[in-house]
């Protein structure tokens, strides 16, 4: 007879061998590496909990000390590889297959040993793409996750940086797989139940908060007027017109200037309301002014910000908060809102090339993808309309009976046309091809593809590629606003001058902008302090973002 | 360092009556320009004085275009620059041919 | 010499929007201050931009020259009182003294020492001594000490501002503990060695120079104040500052020994009763302030009461 | 030169000198009969409000009530560097020091400073650069900026800084360097006793014109500060209104 239950059984051996360490469900902090050798198999695929945000840092710290005899060849699949300590389970041999989306602060070393072949690579994902695949062919065996604090039975509160927490826990415990937590403090109420305790087989208390890293914070004092200018460009050129009010913003400082000058210069442009009223977006404390000044109405957010918790508990009605009055946030919902719910994506990235294809990595770093791609693309099985997805629809095909006509989503890279280190932002070619030749990758990693992209601003003016209508077109309307880089003094200006009479490029003296108006007092808040009063006191700013 | 010199025509004089005006300064990233009005009404030069090499013909560019839109007949431009792009450099000079325009203050 | 009007700005003054709050001192340049802390256009200033008196050491290094040496000296009016006034660019080379920058504001004292009544401004934002030309960076600070104690002996007062993005550090810090009144906004900092120096010579364990917080209420404005440090302490806006600094140059400036006795005497009694202490909580919390955490976020014009009440005065001290 | 060494050598006649952690205070009889208030600095002590205080203190009980000259004596350290010392606002101990020393001299009681050993950045500008006169013993070596800290912050290694000092005396460590610019007024030769340069000094001080800007254009180690501070200066003057 055919035996069905086999994971059930194997999950149950594994609870076994790791209950002896335990106490009810709790296990010492210094047991934690025992655990792990005693609940993980060789060959295992293991989610150790590395969002872009919060890191399961005990946990990744104990499965690096285990003994390589025991536990080796594991296949990773997590969201972010960021801590150092992700790389050194590839080094030891504990690891050696890698399914992921996001490597930030890694991104060099991880190319580095991609290309030396210390690491077996699966795929590079978006979040929904991997989170997808968690309940289809990469369902964890075991899961090692992060939370503030956990009652005795194992009810564990994520707080305001729940992130990826759920997606993990649902593909792993509904699958017979095995969930392990590090927490802060076990406590005999859990503020509230972000995990239910029959979801979690074993809680380390780890005695300290979980690694967090603020992400999101930029500081208005380090916004320049040509950041300003291009923030101004967008808002009087593309949140106006199409009347924007549902979104995500990245996290470069345009989208901060962005976001710091709705009180001020959209105010005085008669937006409030029109525009920028709904996000799927980080707590960004940016976005502090506007929020205070009756810009915005409704935040669902990603993770959280450090820092922005007592302002977060204080409002509300902006942001989704639990019973106990923080921050929910929650990974995979707010992209999916991003891709479906929000009619624009805006944001920066490093590279763009002629046909508006966009990358971020160069020839040394592999950044992995993160959520960008989710936000910054078209979403096909979109169905319901709205006044932008259907204007841009229109501007991309006039022709088509309206209604059969697809809408649009607004994806837009905004920038300067010279990065850091003088690097352009605008080349022929993308290191991104380069990089995937050397790794022998199927797909050159593009974040955003050039058929998704619909609108490029740079101080120069802004490239409306929806009303572009050949590839000569696109590129031109490309090098038009690619301003003194090589691929912008390689434009044919008569052919620049045409689309701009057709306003497909639109200058600022288009737009009545004079760029010596882009000045830094403009801003709503000029600095990290200027933020603290906007917030009335009640965001908190990381002590490296102070300066009093 | 690299020095370059651009000697342009303009095409209409500088408006205004200032002899002089400065703006930016040597920073990172940053640059300054000092706009004095010593040149006959129909000529246009800028005198740079740079760190980072090699990005002639990209400041020839920035110069044109900016004497093409400005047309500051006059002046001329001395410049130091910090290692500037050429959005902050076409920023600052437009600043410097503003303020050597406006009406000299009341003293 | 070409002694021209003032005709300087880093970004034209004249684009202010409304409802954009203060002028900010931290953010200005070192001629936007000139330009709004002075009566208007009263500013004249020498060694102007187009004599290009700039820095000779900087090329052997490959560094860009800038054509004031990162310094405006010049003679204003300041409520309506005939002023000489320097202005330090912390954006440029960090606001240090380089040969030309320090003699200029040597001269700048000398002349003050000479008139004998002219009171005399300066605008630090300088982060210590140019390292690509220490010695004579060095020795300008010395010559400066030295003038700024001869330009008080003979009565003339003179007046520190500080709240610039460079701080006040290293032989800075020591010209302005030579003027006879200072003021300092909360962006401020006065030190010898700066944090990464602290950091670098004696470990993170001393010093965590990233940790701003600490940082600020090490030797930030606000600590500056409380400890007597500095006389008064304003918001970070123009206008604050030219209110306080037309009060300080009605001050008699005046340096003689009974002054150093004063100061002997006010130095002393900090060490004996702060000597012991960790930190600059610790020393608000001994001056008696209630909550001493409270002190960091507090706004200007909540601190400058609480100042008043708990901090060490004693102006003339020093 | 070790302190004991430089102690025989300048004041055979006797002295009376206490030396405590670095620190030296006291009196010494001088080739011509008369007493000097002695202070200073020995072992490359750093200098930090403690330090600072304390001879801040000799110099004001001196300053009414001595005539002679007052002999500074360096060999330290930079300014102590420690989060106490910039908490307690160290900045205005050195200072009060510096200005002890400068009111003093204008006062009539002659500053000398005499380096002997090594100085640097803030404890140089409160001893030995606040002094009406330095004097340098060979050997003595100053810097004002070690080459590894510039090395470190100009991102230039050392062999290239030590090529570069090679043609400007404007930056690099030494004595040779720093007497070029002017600050070090003579270094006393090794043939002749200190006792006796001591005494020709005093003989000859010159008034208390800062007159370090000149001789460093004189010996061409800083060539433009004397010119340009004369320029600005002529300029507050000659521009003055009522």
């Amino acid at each position: 007879m055919a035996e069905w239950q086999q994971n059930r059984a194997r999950r149950d051996r594994r609870i076994e061998a790791g209950i002896k360490l335990a106490e009810g469900k709790i296990v010492a902090a210094g047991d934690a590496t025992r655990l792990l050798e005693a609940v993980i198999q060789p060959g295992d695929r293991v989610c150790l909990e590395g969002d872009n945000q919060k890191q399961a840092d005990l946990l990744s710290a104990a499965l690096l000390a285990a003994d390589p005899a025991r536990l080796n060849t594991l296949h990773m699949v997590q969201s972010g590889v960021v801590l150092p300590a992700h790389l050194d389970l590839f080094e030891r041999g504990i690891a050696k297959r890698l399914d992921y989306a996001y490597s930030g602060p890694q991104s060099a070393r991880i190319a580095a040993m991609l290309f030396g072949g210390k690491i077996e690579l699966g795929a590079v994902h978006t979040y929904l793409e991997l989170f997808a695949r968690y309940f289809i062919d990469l369902t964890p065996h075991v899961a090692l996750i992060a939370a503030v604090s956990a009652d005795r039975d194992g009810n564990l509160y994520t707080g305001p940086n729940t992130e990826d927490t759920p997606t993990v826990v649902e593909a792993t415990a509904f699958k017979d797989g095995i969930v392990i937590a590090q927490v802060g403090e076990i406590v005999d109420h859990v503020p509230r139940v972000d995990i239910p305790g029959d979801r979690v087989h074993f809680v380390v208390d780890a005695g300290r908060p979980f690694f967090v890293e603020p992400l999101f914070t930029r500081d208005p004092a380090l916004i320049t007027e040509t950041q300003i200018l291009t923030a101004m460009l967008a808002i009087k050129g593309i949140y106006a017109p199409y009347g924007v009010r549902r979104l995500n913003h990245g996290i470069g400082f345009s989208t901060a200037a962005i976001e710091l000058l709705l009180p001020t210069f959209g105010e005085r442009l008669g937006l409030k309301g029109k525009i920028a009223t709904h996000f799927a977006l980080n707590p960004h404390p940016a976005l502090i002014p506007a929020i205070e000044a009756g810009w915005v109405e409704q935040i669902h957010s990603f993770g959280s910000e450090v820092g922005m918790d007592g302002y977060i508990r204080a409002r509300p009605d902006i942001y989704f908060t639990g019973s106990d009055g923080s921050l929910r946030s929650n990974r995979a919902f707010s992209q999916v809102a991003g891709l479906y719910a929000c009619d624009m994506f805006i944001g920066s990235t490093l590279q763009i090339d002629l046909a508006g294809n966009s990358s971020t990595v160069t020839t040394s770093r592999v950044a992995g993808f993160g959520g960008a791609p989710n936000m910054g693309s078209d979403a096909r099985g979109r169905r319901h309309p709205s006044e932008p997805w259907l204007k841009a629809g229109a501007d991309a095909d006039p022709v088509s009976p309206a209604p059969l006509r697809r809408g649009r989503k607004l994806v837009v890279q905004i920038g300067e046309t010279f990065g850091e280190k003088n690097a352009p932002q605008f080349v022929e070619r993308l290191d991104a091809i380069e990089l995937a030749d050397r790794l022998k990758l199927d797909l050159a990693p593009v974040m955003i593809y050039g058929d998704d992209v619909t609108h490029i601003v740079t101080e120069e003016g802004i490239a409306n590629l929806l009303l572009c209508r050949s590839p000569a077109e696109r590129e031109q309307a490309i090098r038009g606003v690619a301003g003194y880089t090589d691929v912008g003094l390689a434009r044919d200006r008569k052919a620049v001058e045409g689309l701009r009479a057709r306003g497909v490029i639109c200058r600022p003296e288009d737009l009545g902008i004079d760029p010596l108006d882009a000045d830094r007092s403009l801003l709503a808040a000029r600095s990290i302090k200027d933020l603290v009063h906007w917030s009335g006191g009640l965001y908190d700013p990381p002590s490296r973002f102070r300066n009093w | 360092m690299e020095t370059l010199t651009i000697q342009l025509q303009a095409p209409q004089p500088a408006r205004g009556r200032r002899a002089m005006a400065i703006v930016g300064v040597v920073g990172s990233g940053d640059l300054e320009v000092l706009a004095e009005r010593v040149l006959a009404a129909e000529e246009c030069h800028l005198e740079i004085s740079t760190a980072i090499a090699g990005f002639g013909p990209v400041w020839q560019a920035v110069a044109r275009d900016f004497v093409e839109r400005r047309s500051p007949g006059g002046v001329r431009f001395s410049i130091n620059d910090g290692g500037a792009r050429p959005d902050i450099v076409a920023i600052r000079l437009a600043q410097a041919a503003r303020l050597i325009e406006e009406d000299q203050p009341c003293t | 010499m070409h002694v021209s009007r003032a005709e300087s700005g880093g970004d034209p003054v004249g684009s202010r929007p409304a409802g954009a709050g203060p002028r900010s001192w931290y953010e200005a340049s070192a001629r936007q201050r000139l330009d709004l802390l002075l009566d208007p256009g009263s500013f004249a200033e020498f060694l102007a931009p187009p004599d290009r008196v700039v820095s000779p050491h900087l090329a052997l290094f490959d560094l860009p020259h800038q054509f004031d040496d990162g310094i405006a000296v010049g003679r204003g009016r300041l409520g309506g009182r005939d002023v000489l006034v320097a202005a330090q660019e912390g954006r440029f080379m960090g606001g240090a003294f380089g040969e030309v920058h320090g003699a200029k504001l040597t001269g700048l004292v000398k002349a003050a020492r000479d008139l004998a009544s002219t009171p005399v401004l300066i605008l630090f934002d300088t982060g210590g001594v140019r390292l690509q030309e220490a010695n004579a960076g060095e020795l300008a600070i010395a010559e400066i000490m030295r003038a700024v104690i001869e330009a008080r002996a003979a009565g003339v007062p003179v007046v520190g501002l500080i709240g610039g993005r460079a701080g006040c550090y290293g032989g800075g810090g020591l010209i302005a503990a030579c003027c006879s009144a200072l003021v300092i906004s909360e962006q401020g900092r006065i030190a010898v060695s700066g944090p990464e120096v602290i950091e670098t010579n004696r470990g993170v364990e001393e010093f965590d120079s990233r940790d701003r917080a600490l940082v600020w209420r090490t030797m930030g404005g606000k600590h500056r104040r409380l400890i007597g440090a500095a006389g008064t302490f304003v918001d970070d806006a123009v206008a604050a500052f030219r209110a306080a600094a037309i009060e300080c140059i009605g001050e008699n400036g005046a340096i003689d020994a009974a002054v150093l006795a004063a100061e002997q005497e006010r130095l002393d009694t900090r060490v004996q009763r702060f000597g012991t202490m960790e930190d600059g909580l610790d020393i608000w919390a001994a001056l008696g302030i209630p909550d001493p955490k409270s002190v960091p976020g507090m706004p200007a014009e909540t601190f400058i009461p609480l100042a008043d009440q708990f901090g060490v005065n004693g102006h003339d001290a020093r | 030169m070790t302190l004991a060494d430089l102690l025989a050598s300048l004041f055979p006649s006797g002295h009376d000198i206490h030396v405590d952690k670095g620190v030296l205070v006291g009196s010494a009889r001088l080739p011509d009969g008369s007493d000097a208030l002695v202070l200073g600095v020995t072992d490359h002590a750093p200098i930090g409000v403690d330090e600072a205080i304390v001879l801040a203190k000799a110099v004001m009980d001196s300053i009414d009530r001595g005539t002679g000259p007052i002999l500074v004596l360096v060999d330290s350290g930079s300014q102590r560097m420690s989060k106490r010392d910039e908490l307690l606002g160290l900045n205005e101990y050195l200072s009060h020091l510096a200005k002890a020393l400068i009111l003093a001299d204008l006062k009539g009681r002659p500053t000398i400073g005499i380096l002997y050993g090594h100085s640097a950045a803030g404890a140089f500008l409160a001893t030995a650069l606040a002094t009406r006169v330095l004097v340098a013993i060979p050997g003595a070596e100053p810097a004002v900026m070690d080459l590894p800290s510039m090395s470190r912050v100009t991102k230039l290694p050392i062999e290239v800084l030590e090529e570069k000092a090679k043609s400007t005396a404007v930056f690099a460590p030494g004595l040779d360097n720093l007497a070029k610019t002017g600050a070090v007024y003579a270094v006393w030769g090794d043939r002749t006793s200190l006792d006796r340069q001591l005494g020709a000094l005093l003989a000859a001080m010159p008034d208390t014109v800062d007159r370090r800007g000149a001789l460093g254009k004189e010996r061409g180690g800083r060539t433009l500060a004397a010119d340009i501070a004369a320029r600005v200066r002529h300029a507050g003057l000659s521009g003055a209104r009522d």
